[in-house]
């Protein structure tokens, strides 16, 4: 008897600490694949300026340093420190499918960018991948006019945006070009002096290279580098991945051809959005993933213009 | 009470004091989740690290480990994706895959006498090109991760009550070696074999199956850790693992077990494991900004490090100064 | 031998060979054992004792010959393990003991007693069978000391323990007492008399001769790898032996010396040395081209002066003065302003094993051989290695061989050799030939002689008693740190040295 | 000044690893007709220049018995130094570098005043400095990937080219000369070689054990600080995950250089051999669009096959050994 009223006090004070909790603060958390890429940087910025304008609303990021176990682990924490939303970009799909159906299992909503999951969330809100790598596929086949030698510098096997990337723009050369040949297809690792040391390699096996595709941007400005030192970067058309800033201006340069853009800000505010919306009701949660699709931009010499200053990033 | 005694309880003091600082700083610390997941991580490092303190109570060391929980989880899902066989045929098959691949390291060791660093160092990056090669290929081929659907491999994932599987096993996989190490002769051989190879030769002991074994045992343990990752994760990656050695080291060497060999315990290492799966844990409670946490990890790391080296060496130079102050009385007395 | 003898032989070894694939270590030595006596195996380093008992001990396998042990044969294919079966146990000069272990633990090391049926440790069993045998004998140890903080002396009794337990019917002993002090070797010898009274036979490997003399029933003389032949009671002398050994005899003032005053001015002066633990109130002179012999037991503070006058350790209080001026030693002033040190542990402190002769002698006479910008002449330095080589002749003369692996008197060569091609004022030997053969031994004799006439202060440490008075114009004994007695003059014997080391002195400390 | 002793004899080591380095060139040309070309071989060496440059420095922790696992993220942070020296505070750009230098300099130092004042492993110490470096790295750029667009001098450093030969060479062979001249015929080199092959005995003749492997983490750390400065110019980019592993391509290099981290000898021109040689490998699988999968793989098995040939073992010998029982052969030592 005593106990059971005991135990009600307790259920009470408990309850009144939590309804505080969720009165005074509002959690958002936000896990990129790592927080060192002007990707994730650009899509923090969009959350922030987004949730700025909120008050008692706190947010905080967390670096998964390109580790899936690490992403899960942080996800983890994320759920028990009890915050109100995830925006998650998955290292890889299956890998963070578990923490994302235990986070919506505890009712947090998460919202993932880029990278779906195998289970059903909140959200995705994607730049889709492999569509842009399909378009950066016609692009390269339009300006080759259907003939010629492409080269790919690959993300490390198994990285799943690189290979969707790739997945997308090898359909397109199968599908609408098959004279032109894919020559060669490295690992660069994301990275712009492996970039450099595989780029030089593909120049010397390939007397004739015509185009290179880069699965981001960072690695075109690597096999750029490696062009120009050879003297070949006229004969070949370089195109990279993401739009960020920094490309966009060799872009205007005419040093690199081109890139498959995303406002970023835009996409990072649209998930934050999504994920107020959801905490404030103002939005129900479906049955499945509610995909959010950003469309890519071919941004090249004569379009890059039409990416105004603050859209860059 | 000897100075790795005190030491402990220094170690032991300090981990608590941090467990009460943090959560004071975030209430969310102290939840059972949180302990929980704070265990369940400590005991994915630990269980690999329990092997690792015998390779250092060798002398040696295993910069594999990593690579052997990649390709091990290449090689359960291998089975998974490509076989109808059951978890309980193919884990041991994992396993033993694991223990082979230390027997290997063991191998090159003892028979070329070659510098363990270096050996395992050349394993690692073999076992890493390999697991990208065995991974689980689409018809494009693209390594493409399987999402685990195997119920009672994904069962090692779970929680008996509030407590995680993998850290009932870490727990009982400790108890059994400290055991193994203080009371079977195996174990005194092991550290013999650290302490003074040539004497334990000398004395009967072959060092080199001993050193295989202790490179087996290690390989088992990095098998065994891959094994519950993969479970939790619910699927497996060619990277899996592959840097996490630092970790290990880092917990084993704070829990007081030195390079030189011949001496440390498991004791130890389940403190030191505990230890950075702490800060670890802790350092995502303070709301820090992402950068600066390896800033704070590494330098607690090298602060613990300095300060518990800095005191055994203290207490040793006091003891021996001691030593000699009572061997002059005995002449005295003679 | 007799026939009645004969038949309780232990031990017996017909034309062993061995060769290296290469030279012929052992060429058809034949060796044998009774039961229970005490059996010294002689020779010069390198005449092919310690492959003799390799082989005995099935650490390597013979060549050809047939070795017979308590009535069968010995295969070739033997293993060390299985001739501890058989009861042979080898006492090595580097001790086979594990640190961080207990004594009880290095006894039963790999035999430790087992929990009844089961596969686990009984740690309350083995301390009590350890403490019952050191009781047994007597030794003051705990079965529960651990290892590392016992004194040389007391580790090589646990050596013993462990081969006992063994039941081992022989012990073969490698220059047990090499790193001994004069009491310490009385206790060993009355331990090995013990073991023979128990019946069980020890073979006893020495260098020194009184040894031998004092201890042996029989001696097995070996030079190059053939038996010169076995003395037997009357036949053993220290004279006859050495003879046998070298081939030749020694002359009178090679092994006695008597004690002369040296009148040189003063080249370096200690006052009250003190440090705490280690040195209290320390002051003597030393001459030039004087030779100080430091007496005492281990443990007694000669080390460690030796360490504080050269450098290494700083001291409490105290002054010295060098060449007549205040000195406050630095290692690096020591070696700039002529001193040279011989450390006591040769592999441990003197040599680098993994590098050249060159390298060795290099490293001490950077100054000479680089120039002021810090680069060194590779020629230069070749130069002064194939100084030091030709001065004591080191052996082979190759300036590229791997200090580690010359035999241990040409290791010792080179680390004195290093010092003697600088202009040295005052060089300290501690220990000058422990583990160095007899030939080798004369010659670092003779050249401590040569630097002394050339007017080259030295400071000797050793527990060789002999070797002490041999070497001396003047002997100062520590005990516990400090100076407890100074000979002077005239012959010292040895019982005066060692009584005076152990404390029973008329009129106590001067 | 120069060496009368035979030059052979002096460079066994170098030597047997230049004939095997030439071996895998006639392999891989044999492979790829487009290996043995003057542009492709520049590009090999362009591409090891940055390990190159680090094995300069870090060889000297292996030779006293050390390891410098803190290379990489040291090049990474100078990297951007230099970056925000040059376009935060405009400074002059040999200002930026003299200063990044310094800066350094003051880690190594750092790391060698840990590893010998507070008696702290070498491994544990740059281990940890790895760490908090690449934290320090990541504060200071806030994680960009930040392009480096000037000044125009600063870049030439990387990819400028001097008679068709891109500069980082150079520098590479510059500093593998200036090494090799350190560590065989200076005092330094004499002291590091001692302390270690016996740091007892070296202090015992005068070696300052402790200054010495100071002077050695700081020279480790100023030639990762110099990789780091060639690696911006050369990407053009100041970033904080750039470099990241290249410690343990370093320790490889070395390694299969003959160097033992057993310390006590060391050979820097054969640490450049290594570190060429897995450059051959790997361009050589480039040149043959091999999966990336198997660059690890060919690295893991020229680390054995180096370390078994530099412990001189003969085929007969391992037979002999294994058929010979194990530990009993030994114990004679």
């Amino acid at each position: 008897m005593a106990k059971a009223k005991w135990m009600v006090t307790a259920a009470a004070l408990f309850g009144l600490a939590c309804g505080a909790a969720s009165a005074q603060t509002v959690k958002i958390g936000y896990l990129p694949s790592t927080v060192g890429q002007a990707l994730t940087q650009a899509w923090k910025t969009g959350i922030e300026n987004t949730l700025k304008g909120q008050q008692n609303v706190s947010f905080q990021a967390l670096d998964a340093q390109m580790k899936a176990e690490i992403q899960v682990t942080m996800m983890d924490d994320f759920i028990n420190q009890g915050y109100n939303a995830i925006i998650l970009q998955p290292i890889d799909a299956a890998a963070l499918t578990a923490s994302v159906k235990k986070a919506e299992g505890k009712g947090i909503p998460v919202i993932t960018l880029n990278t779906d999951t195998k289970l059903p969330h909140a959200a995705v809100v994607t730049m889709d991948d492999e569509g842009a790598g399909y378009m950066v596929g016609q692009e390269i086949g339009k300006a080759l006019n259907g003939k010629g030698n492409v080269a790919i510098l690959q993300s490390p096997p198994g990285a799943q945006a690189g290979v969707e990337r790739e997945k997308g723009f090898r359909a397109a050369m199968a599908k609408l070009y098959p004279d032109i040949k894919i020559v060669g297809a490295q690992n660069a690792a994301w990275n712009k002096d492996k970039a450099i040391e595989i780029m030089n390699s593909f120049l010397q096996v390939n007397k004739q290279l015509d185009a290179v595709f880069a699965v981001n941007d960072n690695m075109a400005e690597g096999a750029m580098i490696a062009a120009e030192s050879a003297g070949r970067l006229g004969q070949i058309k370089i195109w990279g991945f993401n739009g960020q800033k920094s490309t966009l201006a060799l872009i205007e340069q005419g040093k690199i051809t081109g890139t498959a853009y995303t406002n970023a800000y835009d996409q990072g505010a649209t998930a934050a959005k999504v994920a107020l919306d959801l905490l404030s009701g103002a939005k129900k949660k479906g049955s499945k993933t509610e995909v959010i699709t950003v469309p890519p931009f071919a941004a090249t010499k004569d379009t890059v213009a039409q990416i105004k200053p603050e859209q860059r990033w | 009470m000897s100075v790795s005694a005190i030491r402990r309880l220094i170690l032991t003091g300090l981990l608590i004091a941090i467990g009460i600082a943090l959560s004071i700083a975030n209430p969310t610390f102290l939840t059972m989740d949180n302990l929980m997941t704070l265990l369940q991580e400590a005991s994915l490092t630990g269980i690999v690290a329990i092997g690792f303190t015998l390779i250092l109570i060798t002398a040696g060391i295993d910069m594999s480990i990593g690579a052997v929980i990649a390709i091990t989880s290449m090689i359960c899902v291998n089975f998974i994706s490509h076989t109808q066989l059951p978890a309980y045929i193919y884990i041991p098959i994992a396993l033993a895959g694991g223990c082979a691949i230390g027997a290997i390291n063991g191998f090159f060791i003892t028979y070329f006498k070659l510098p363990e660093f270096i050996v395992t160092l050349a394993t690692r990056g073999i076992l890493a090109g390999l697991a990208l090669i065995i991974a689980v290929k689409d018809e494009q081929g693209f390594v493409q991760n399987v999402f685990i659907e195997d119920e009672v491999f994904l069962s090692l994932g779970e929680t008996v009550g509030p407590v995680y599987i993998v850290t009932i096993v870490f727990i009982v996989l400790a108890i059994a070696t400290q055991f193994f190490m203080k009371r079977t002769r195996a174990g005194t051989n092991i550290y013999a074999a650290g302490a003074n190879p040539t004497a334990a030769r000398l004395s009967g002991i072959n060092v080199d199956r001993t050193l295989i074994g202790t490179y087996m045992f290690s390989g088992f343990c990095a098998a065994l850790a891959s094994i519950f990752l993969a479970a939790r994760m619910m699927t497996a990656m060619p990277e899996f693992g592959i840097g996490s050695e630092l970790d290990v080291i880092a917990s084993v060497v704070i829990g007081g077990t030195p390079f030189t060999g011949g001496v440390g315990d498991i004791w130890g290492t389940i403190i030191g494991t505990l230890f950075i799966a702490l800060i670890k844990n802790g350092i995502l409670k303070l709301g820090l900004s992402p950068y600066i946490q390896p800033i704070v990890i590494g330098g607690i790391i090298i602060v613990t490090v300095v300060l518990d080296v800095w005191y055994k060496h203290h207490a040793e130079k006091k003891a021996t100064l001691a030593a000699r102050r009572k061997a002059m009385q005995k002449e005295v007395a003679a | 031998m007799s026939a009645n003898s004969k038949n309780d032989l232990l031990l017996e070894c017909r034309g062993i060979d061995k060769n290296y694939n290469g030279p012929q270590v052992l060429d058809g030595v034949d060796f044998s054992l009774r039961r229970g006596e005490i059996h010294a195996l002689v020779g010069e380093n390198g005449a092919g004792k310690s492959t003799l008992i390799k082989i005995v001990t099935g650490i390597t396998n013979r060549n050809g010959g047939t070795i017979v042990f308590e009535g069968h044969e010995i295969p070739v294919e033997h293993s060390k393990i299985a001739s501890e079966k058989l009861g042979i146990a080898v006492i090595y000069q580097e001790l086979s003991l594990i640190h961080g272990m207990t004594v009880a633990q290095n006894i039963f090391l790999t035999k430790e007693p087992l929990l009844a049926g089961l596969p686990f440790i009984d740690i309350r069993k083995m301390n009590e069978m350890a403490q019952a045998m050191i009781d047994k004998y007597g030794f003051d140890l705990r079965a529960t000391d651990i290892i590392d903080r016992l004194p040389i002396a007391q580790r090589q009794t646990v050596e013993i323990l462990k081969a006992l337990s063994n039941k081992a019917s022989l012990m073969i002993m490698d220059e047990p007492t090499s790193s001994l002090t004069a009491t310490e070797s009385e206790r060993l010898f009355k331990i090995i008399r013990m073991l023979k009274a128990e019946g069980i036979t020890v073979v006893y490997i020495s260098h020194r001769m009184e040894e031998v003399y004092d201890l042996s029933d029989r001696v097995t003389v070996l030079r190059d790898g053939k038996l010169v032949s076995v003395l037997e009671g009357e036949e053993i002398t220290p004279a006859e032996i050495i003879r046998l050994m070298i081939g030749r005899e020694l002359t009178e003032d090679e092994s006695h010396h008597k004690m002369v005053k040296k009148e040189g001015d003063v080249v370096l002066e200690v006052r009250n040395l003190c440090s705490e633990g280690k040195l209290n109130d320390v002051s003597f002179k030393v001459r030039k081209g004087e030779v100080l012999g430091f007496g005492g037991l281990v443990g007694s503070g000669r080390t460690e002066l030796m360490r504080a006058i050269y450098g290494i350790d700083p001291f409490d209080s105290g002054e010295i003065n060098y060449l007549g001026k205040p000195y406050s030693p630095t290692v690096e002033k020591s070696i700039a302003s002529g001193y040279g040190f011989v450390p006591e542990e040769r592999r441990l402190q003197g040599i680098m094993g993994g590098i050249s002769i060159t390298g060795n002698v290099g490293i001490a006479n950077l100054d000479s051989i680089a120039s002021p910008a810090g680069f060194v002449s590779s020629s230069k330095e070749l130069e002064r290695a194939q100084e030091a080589i030709s001065i004591l002749n080191i052996k082979p003369p190759n300036p590229d061989h791997l200090v580690g692996n010359l035999s241990g008197g040409n290791q010792q060569k080179v680390v004195v050799g290093k010092w003697l091609i600088r202009d040295l004022k005052l060089l300290i030997v501690d220990e000058p030939t422990v583990g160095v053969d007899i030939g080798a031994k004369e010659e670092m004799y003779q050249t401590i002689d040569r630097l002394s006439k050339e007017g080259v202060a030295i400071l000797v440490v050793s527990s060789d008693l002999p070797e002490l008075t041999r070497l001396s114009d003047r002997i100062i004994v520590l005990r516990k740190g400090r100076i407890i007695k100074e000979f002077t003059e005239g012959v010292v014997t040895e019982e005066e040295v060692l009584r005076a080391a152990s404390g029973i002195v008329e009129g106590g400390a001067k | 000044m120069n060496a009368k002793s035979p030059v052979i004899k002096e460079h066994l080591v170098e030597l047997r690893l230049f004939g095997v380095l030439l071996v895998l060139m006639v392999v891989l040309s044999l492979i790829s007709d487009r290996f043995l070309t003057v542009d492709n071989l520049t590009n090999v060496l362009w591409s090891v220049c940055l390990i190159g440059i680090m094995t300069t420095g870090a060889i000297y922790a292996p030779i006293t018995g050390g390891i410098d696992l803190s290379v990489a993220s040291m090049a990474a942070l100078a990297g951007i130094l230099a970056n925000v020296f040059m376009n935060v505070y405009g400074m002059n750009w040999i200002v930026a570098i003299a200063l990044t230098l310094l800066i350094g300099a003051a880690i190594g130092w750092l790391n060698g005043i840990v590893t010998t004042k507070f008696l702290v492993p070498a491994f544990i110490v740059t281990m940890a400095a790895k760490t908090y470096l690449f934290g320090v790295a990541m504060l200071v750029s806030n994680g960009d990937q930040i392009t480096i667009m000037q000044p125009a001098p600063f870049l030439q450093i990387g990819i400028g080219k001097f008679l068709g030969i891109p500069i980082p060479i150079y520098i590479m062979f510059a500093l593998v000369i200036v090494s090799h001249i350190l560590l065989k015929k200076t005092v330094f080199g004499r002291r590091a070689i001692a302390v270690g092959a016996n740091e007892v005995s070296a202090k015992l003749t005068g070696v300052n054990p402790d200054r010495t492997r100071i002077i050695v983490y700081t020279i480790s750390s100023v030639t990762a600080t110099i990789a780091g400065i060639v690696m911006a110019s050369l990407t053009q980019q100041a970033y904080a995950m750039n470099a990241t592993g290249y410690e343990l391509d370093v320790i490889t290099a070395i390694v299969v250089g003959g160097t033992s981290l057993m310390g006590g000898s060391g050979s820097v021109i054969g640490a450049l051999i290594g570190a060429v040689m897995v450059g051959f490998i790997n361009n050589g699988l480039n040149l043959l669009d091999m999966p990336s999968a198997l660059h690890p793989i060919a690295t893991g098995i020229v680390i054995l096959v180096a370390l078994i040939m530099n412990q001189g073992i003969s085929l007969p010998a391992v037979l002999k050994k294994w058929f010979s029982r194990p530990g009993v052969a030994e114990a004679a030592k």
